[in-house]
């Protein structure tokens, strides 16, 4: 067996012999014969190295050099250099070779899968080229000139693509009431009225890739027969609002927007709204009640908005992350797309992480993630040491989830048997130092704060509520006080008119479900293990710290410290406030809160 | 040619402009009293009048919005906004006691604007600057990753 | 718009225009500038590049881009050569754009204590 | 109209397609509650407390806007509804100013009848109440929004309906309210007082301005002449307030019990209508002879008036110059009457029982008044006479009497169908006609002028001229008309408005009906059935033979439209700003 002392290897995919492959090899035998190598080193025609958008790629053991975008011309310098002088060409080295210092490498990305966000951080958002670039509008082409409106809806049914905005209810449905809804005018609207606490990928996406939105809206329109748009955005997002008409802009003047797109029959209008700051305007008929002018109150369904939307008329409305969705599925299929995530929720899910972790940010994943993974693996897990408690998703619809269900994997259907449920996709992560009775407090009172106030349940059930938790947090609550919170529950959950308002009571349901010995520590004990909850913590005088300056004990309020001067004082926790004066007073840090 | 008000400085003008830009588009209310607040920074009874006369809509319909959002204010506003985020990424790491901080500081409470009409505080939702939580926004300066003991720092920047 | 292949026509033009020129040094550079980047300085550092490249009188495209999700990182900017290899510089401050302008964008070295990678401790 | 089948608690039905699942649960007898529900006015699905199961939908659902359709399975009586509906009605009441014993409502608040039939006995969710200072500020009207239930009934009333529009839902959450615009006083907002809102509020969050006890003041100052004048609506509607079916005609029991509480005299303002028609009739012909403004529009509805005044001021040459009958009648009773009894006019002491609350507004206006003396003193309505009566201790149901008193009781039937839309045209074309022609009109009962379409035409025939008339009642539809008018797309010579819909029989003072009431009844067409019967029975039913009002023109007047007539019955009217800034 005849041993060759270097190989070199020359890809003949079809990429590669597009690009000369073939002449490549020719040239390069020819010229290790001229140099009489041919004993020693041997050319080997490859199939595919899989790196197409380099070709033609020249490989060359024993260094494993890999030689990219090789052209004829390169062949003599890659002989004289690296064969015979044994140099390596630098600058045909393969990005490949270099060390990895983009994000794409990072941990954070790595078991993430970019649909949604494909293009944020990639292109410029204020040029319709860069979008164009990354294939943007081939799917609304494709559409318009090679599918019916009919095959539009199927493919999206097919898809599997369920709902971004929260419920999950699958948007080929959506869309198919709505095409098959009779009306001289129909509207589509996008919802980019993110308001849950803590969620921003709407946000992000708006900002980072505008025409998704805008390519996906356009797409929808001709599939149930509309050619009038509306995207619902809050005015809270500035950036978002002028990216959003610039691209609307730029789609305009290049006639993506406008009449007869594509030369086809099909004209499609876009109009922006802004929000004005009410969380309620996130609920479909509140949001279109809203762009008609008027108080963002919801409004009872049936009649569904497929039928009588908008200003009455057949309507569908779309979140953002849901549309974003959309050309690429288009594009790829949509057995493609049922390839990632699980069978009940295909594709992926944005989810901003925030709260008790080391990498807050914004990550897309393959639905069926498990939340280990996405805490562990891509959010770094928790920082200073601490312990984590709980995952809040769904914001002040959802609930909390415990560490001991960090392996269920995230799609719709297990988060609702969770007692949570997907929302928008702000994911909250909390450590031993979070007060789960204070964390439902805090959604209570966004929910009192946010109801618009035309059911009684929610008007009055979750400001009752709310009360209750503001009691138990103070120290005051009572024995029956959980029943109660669980027969409000109950009742809003059943009575109110809309679903923000039947959601509002979970973040209550979700603790009381797996941190029920939190309130009862917080009402028959009268404590907050987490430290949280001001009225419950006791202020101490830690002897050893104190000089006896008498400091705090002139600014103590209800004389409740005494001592000497010069001797460690002590705090009458019967006549203590919780006013907090004496620690702030303290020079010498020995006033602890406990 | 347009038959807009052409002297552009005077407010009531500029707002009649407007007001005839959105008067044809369905559900012009919205759109008009955000310009309204733009131009005038508030949307007190003469402007909402003058909406009411414009669009054709009555008052009470209007005042009805205009209370519903949290966006419209009837009254004048501080020269420095001040805006704690309460989102939930902030509120765990500890937003309310910067916002008990800057409430102790002014001596006003949320939505109140200050003696000298230079601050107001408004504890707003999400800036979606999470990862710098707890966030404050002064008009468009962003405070992040603070402790309460910035506050009274940050606010004496603005007190010259 | 009136046909796809106006569309391709325009695809290519952009993706030839979005490739690195040998003109402009061989680089590219692109800052975040979503909410998170512009809440956490992205303006003084976009301005920060342009300053040390007038400075220096050389001429690098620089562009904005949207969010990539790691908010906490930001200020970001992306280092883009000719090959097509990107590099992800966080939490940028001006001192910081300086040497990487000096650094990467003259001499070809990337700075990488300050890429997203030299931060492997907390990922 | 297409019929569908539906199945109410196992009962299969067939039932019209455009009913909703409450309507079609009445047709079976299935009483569901409801609170912010009325008919055709306010669907809105708000209150929850009409809750049922629907099996083709998740939850509980709103049953008085959920339409029915093929196959429709619905549960009205469940565990779940029964809690549901219980527990929020205590919510409810957990906001509520539960003042029951001294409240205006009790016993007519249809809370406080559904707490009973829910059997609510205990209130488990107390907490922070939203507390409200009482809007007193206006004559016709009080504001209690301690008692506001939020279920928007009034506000579809003022905005929907009447198309006045100064309430609405302010705030939101816990903090929403029903307010006018920057919290103003009613009596600071182009508010009509047409006091529709009070008829359709279900608990006592709006009322009228009770002046009972200025009443009975002056009744017991034994100085004072005490005459009282009542309505042509208040009849047909008084009987309600005491049990009786609606549409009873009470007359008779109605001047026996106010001779009983203690009025000097008891007058008909019937009389005051015929003298309108004989002012109106003469100045509606000379506007036709002389190239006045047309088309004139009638004027003896106050809250009409007032709505012409803040919307539609380019009309104000329309109205007619005239007062209406009320004001016209306590001029002549100040005036004539005082010299005909020899008594100081300034001891006289008007009161008028009105079926309206704009008529007490109305009698405080400046230009009401002859000497310096206001033609009218007190104004109460229907509501607080039947107070009066009850307070008093008088059987409504057994006392009785023939007539009003002399020498100011004669009345026409012309002068009661004043009480229905339409009564004041048809009366009027009853005295023109035959003033035109000089011949006797053959048919009196003008009937396309009748009935409760919100806007009705009629061509008049009367010698060679067509007389163009149009009738509207509700200012919602005064509004449609007018705006027809402005635009030239409608034309007419005489156009009678009122302001409440169904004309007064309908007024703002009549006896409040619940919502379950309204569903079953029209109360427009009962009440109004009762005022035509009425005028048939009279024995003159034209204005202009009316012996009294001849006799007045006679002996003091003059002739219709003269000096004396226009010193003491006519008016004139004010363009008014909406919301002046001043305030």
């Amino acid at each position: 067996m005849h041993i060759y002392s270097s190989h070199v290897l020359v890809c003949s995919g079809t990429t590669c012999s597009s690009k000369q492959s073939i002449l490549i090899i020719d040239k390069l035998k020819d010229g290790i014969k001229r140099k009489k190598l041919n004993e020693k080193i041997q050319v080997i025609t490859t199939s595919c190295f899989g790196l197409c958008t380099k070709g033609p790629i020249v490989v060359i053991y024993p260094e494993g050099a890999i030689y990219s975008n090789v052209t004829l011309n390169d062949i003599d310098e890659i002989i004289n250099e690296h064969l015979v002088n044994g140099r390596i060409v630098k600058r045909l080295l393969s990005g490949d070779n270099n060390e990895n210092n983009s994000y794409e490498t990072a941990d954070f990305f790595k078991k993430q899968e970019r649909i949604a966000l494909r293009n944020c951080g990639v292109i410029n958002p204020e040029m319709i080229e860069e979008y164009i670039a990354y294939d943007g509008y081939q799917a609304l082409g494709k559409v318009l000139t090679d599918m019916t409106p009919e095959q539009v809806i199927d493919k999206v049914l097919d898809s599997g693509l369920r709902g971004r905005g929260g419920a999950g209810f699958p948007t080929g449905r959506k869309w198919l009431f709505a095409a098959k809804a009779k009306g001289d005018k129909k509207y589509v609207c996008c919802n980019a009225d993110e308001g849950d606490p803590g969620a921003f990928m709407d946000r992000s996406i708006l900002e980072g890739d505008p025409h998704s939105i805008i390519e996906a809206m356009a797409i929808a329109a001709y599939g149930i027969g509309s050619d009038q748009g509306y995207i619902y955005v809050r005015a809270e997002y500035p950036i978002a609002v002028k990216r959003l008409n610039i691209a609307i802009k730029q789609a305009k003047d290049m006639g993506l927007l406008g009449d007869n797109i594509f030369e086809t029959d099909f004209s499609f209008n876009l109009e922006l709204r802004l929000g004005a700051g009410a969380f309620v305007c996130g609920e479909e008929t509140a949001l279109m009640t809203s762009i008609e002018g008027k108080r963002g109150e919801p409004r009872p369904r049936p009649p569904f908005p497929a039928n009588k939307g908008l200003f009455q008329k057949p309507t569908i409305l779309n979140n953002v992350e849901t549309l974003a969705n959309i050309p690429v599925i288009i594009l790829k299929g949509a057995n493609w797309f049922k390839t990632i995530g699980t069978k009940k929720s295909p594709g992926t899910k944005v989810f901003a992480i925030g709260g008790k972790i080391n990498n807050t940010g914004l990550v897309e994943i393959p639905m069926g993630t498990t939340l280990r993974e996405v805490i562990y693996d891509i959010g770094g897990g928790i920082p200073n040491g601490k312990k984590f408690k709980a995952a809040q998703t769904g914001g002040p619809s959802g609930g909390c989830i415990p560490a001991s269900h960090l392996d269920v994997p995230i799609e719709y259907d297990t988060l609702i048997e969770l007692g949570s449920m997907m929302g928008s996709g702000g994911l909250i992560i909390m450590d031993e130092d979070n007060c789960m009775v204070d964390i439902a407090k805090f959604f209570l009172e966004f929910s009192v704060d946010e109801s618009c106030g035309k059911c009684p349940p929610c008007r009055i059930g979750t400001k009752r509520m709310y009360e209750i938790l503001k009691r138990i947090t103070e120290g005051k609550g009572e024995v029956g006080d959980i029943k109660t919170l669980e027969e409000l529950s109950e009742t809003i959950q059943a009575a109110a008119l809309c679903g923000l308002g039947k959601s509002s009571p979970n973040p209550v349901l979700s603790t009381l479900r797996y941190f029920r010995h939190e309130y009862e520590e917080h009402i028959i004990n009268k404590r907050c293990s987490a430290g949280v909850c001001k009225e419950l913590l006791d202020y101490i005088i830690i002897p050893s710290d104190c000089k006896g300056c008498t400091k705090c004990i002139k600014v103590c309020p209800t004389k409740a410290i005494t001592g000497m001067i010069k001797e460690p004082h002590i705090i009458n926790q019967e006549e203590c406030i919780k006013c907090g004066a004496c620690l702030e007073a303290c020079p010498f840090g020995a006033i602890i809160r406990k | 040619m347009s038959k807009n008000c052409q002297c552009g400085e005077d407010k009531v003008c500029q707002l009649d402009n407007v007001i005839k830009e959105h008067k044809n588009i369905a559900g012009a209310l919205i759109p008009v009293l955000h310009e309204a607040q733009k131009i005038f920074g508030y949307l007190p009874m003469s402007v909402q009048k003058q909406i009411s006369k414009g669009l054709n809509i009555s008052l009470a319909e209007i005042y009805g919005v205009v209370t519903f959002y949290s966006e419209f204010s009837t009254e004048p506003k501080g020269e420095y906004q001040i805006n704690v985020c309460l989102g939930t990424a902030c509120y765990v790491k500890g937003a309310n006691d910067i916002l008990e901080q800057f409430k102790k500081q002014l001596k006003i409470d949320v939505g109140q604007t200050t003696s000298d009409n230079k601050f107001s505080i408004n504890a707003c939702r999400c800036v979606g600057a999470c990862g710098l939580a707890p966030v404050v926004t002064i008009n468009e300066e962003v405070y992040g990753k603070l402790v309460a003991d910035d506050v009274k720092g940050i606010l004496e920047k603005y007190q010259v | 718009m009136k046909s796809i292949a106006e569309l391709d026509a325009i695809r290519k033009k952009a993706l030839n225009n979005m490739k690195v020129k040998k003109e402009n040094q061989g680089y590219k550079i692109v800052i975040g500038m979503a909410t998170c980047g512009i809440a956490a300085g992205a303006k003084p550092i976009m301005s920060a590049f342009i300053e040390q490249l007038e400075k220096r009188n050389i001429s690098v495209p620089v562009s904005k881009t949207g969010c990539v999700g790691v908010c906490r990182l930001e200020p970001m900017a992306d280092i883009i050569d000719d090959m097509g290899n990107k590099t992800t510089y966080i939490m940028l401050t001006p001192d910081k754009v300086e040497k990487i302008v000096q650094n990467h964008i003259i001499n070809g070295q990337v700075v990488s204590e300050f890429t997203i990678n030299s931060t492997q401790a907390i990922f | 109209m297409g019929k569908v089948n539906i199945t109410i608690d196992g009962i299969d039905m067939k039932v019209p397609e455009d009913y909703s699942v409450l309507e079609a649960a009445r047709e079976v007898g299935v009483d569901i509650p409801t609170l912010c529900y009325l008919k055709d006015i306010n669907e809105i699905g708000a209150c929850r407390m009409c809750l049922v199961e629907i099996k083709q939908a998740r939850g509980l659902q709103a049953s008085c806007v959920y339409p029915v359709s093929e196959g429709l399975d619905i549960i009205t009586n469940s565990e779940s509804i029964r809690k549901a509906r219980k527990a929020t009605l205590e919510l409810i009441l957990s906001n509520h100013d539960r003042s029951c014993l001294t409240c205006n409502r009790n016993n007519s608040c249809e809370l406080q009848a559904l707490s009973d039939r829910l059997n609510v006995r205990e209130l488990r969710y107390e907490g922070e109440k939203t507390l409200y200072p009482l809007d007193l500020k206006s004559h016709s009207i009080v504001r209690d929004n301690n008692k506001c239930i939020l279920c928007r009934r009034c506000i579809s009333m003022c905005k929907n309906i009447q198309t006045v529009s100064v309430i609405d839902t302010t705030e939101r959450g816990f903090y929403s309210n029903i307010s006018s615009p920057f919290d103003l006083s009613l009596n600071d907002v182009p508010c009509i007082s047409c006091g529709q809102c009070i008829n359709v509020c279900p608990v006592n969050a709006l009322r009228e301005k009770d002046d009972t006890e200025l009443v009975w003041d002056a009744i017991n100052d034994k100085s004072k002449h005490v005459v009282v004048q009542t309505a042509p609506a208040t009849r047909v509607a008084i009987g309600e307030e005491f049990g009786l079916p609606i549409g009873t005609r009470c007359t008779k029991n109605m001047v026996g019990a106010l001779r009983r509480i203690g009025f000097d005299k008891v007058f008909d303002t019937d009389t005051g209508a015929d003298l309108t028609i004989m002012e109106e009739g003469t100045e509606l012909l000379h506007r036709l002879n002389n190239g006045g403004k047309l088309p004139m529009i009638t004027s003896c509805s106050p809250g009409w008036v007032t709505f012409c005044e803040y919307n539609f001021p380019e009309f104000l040459d329309n109205l007619s110059t005239c007062k209406s009958p009320m004001q016209m009648f306590g001029a002549v009773l100040k005036t004539y009457y005082a010299k005909k009894t020899n008594i100081n006019p300034a001891d006289i002491i008007v009161v008028a029982v009105m079926p309206c609350i704009a008529k007490k507004a109305e009698s405080k206006r400046p230009e009401m008044s002859v000497n310096g003396l206001a033609d009218v003193d007190h104004v109460i309505t229907t509501r607080e006479l039947a107070k009066m009566i009850k307070e008093a201790g008088i059987d409504f149901h057994t006392i009785s009497s023939d007539h009003y008193d002399d020498p100011m009781g004669d009345a026409s039937g012309a002068g009661v169908i004043f009480g229905a839309t339409g009564g004041v045209m048809e009366a009027a074309i009853r005295t023109v006609y035959e003033i035109v022609t000089k011949k006797p009109l053959d048919n009196l009962d003008i009937i396309s002028v009748r009935g409760i379409k919100g806007i009705k035409e009629a061509n008049v025939q009367i010698g060679d001229f067509t007389l163009k008339a149009a009738v509207a009642s509700g200012t919602g539809n005064a509004r449609k008309l007018l705006e027809m008018v402005k635009s030239g797309e409608k034309d007419y010579h005489f156009i009678e408005i009122m302001a409440c819909p169904g004309g007064c029989v309908n007024g703002g003072g009549q006896p409040i009906q619940s919502s379950a009431v309204r569903s079953k009844y029209d109360l427009r067409e009962e009440r109004a059935k009762a005022i035509y019967a009425e005028d048939v029975k009279l024995s003159v039913r034209k204005s202009h033979e009316n012996k009294l009002v001849q006799k007045l023109y006679k002996e003091f007047l003059g002739e219709p439209g003269g000096h004396k007539s226009h010193e003491l019955l006519h008016t004139h009217y004010i363009d008014r700003e909406k919301y002046p800034i001043s305030q």
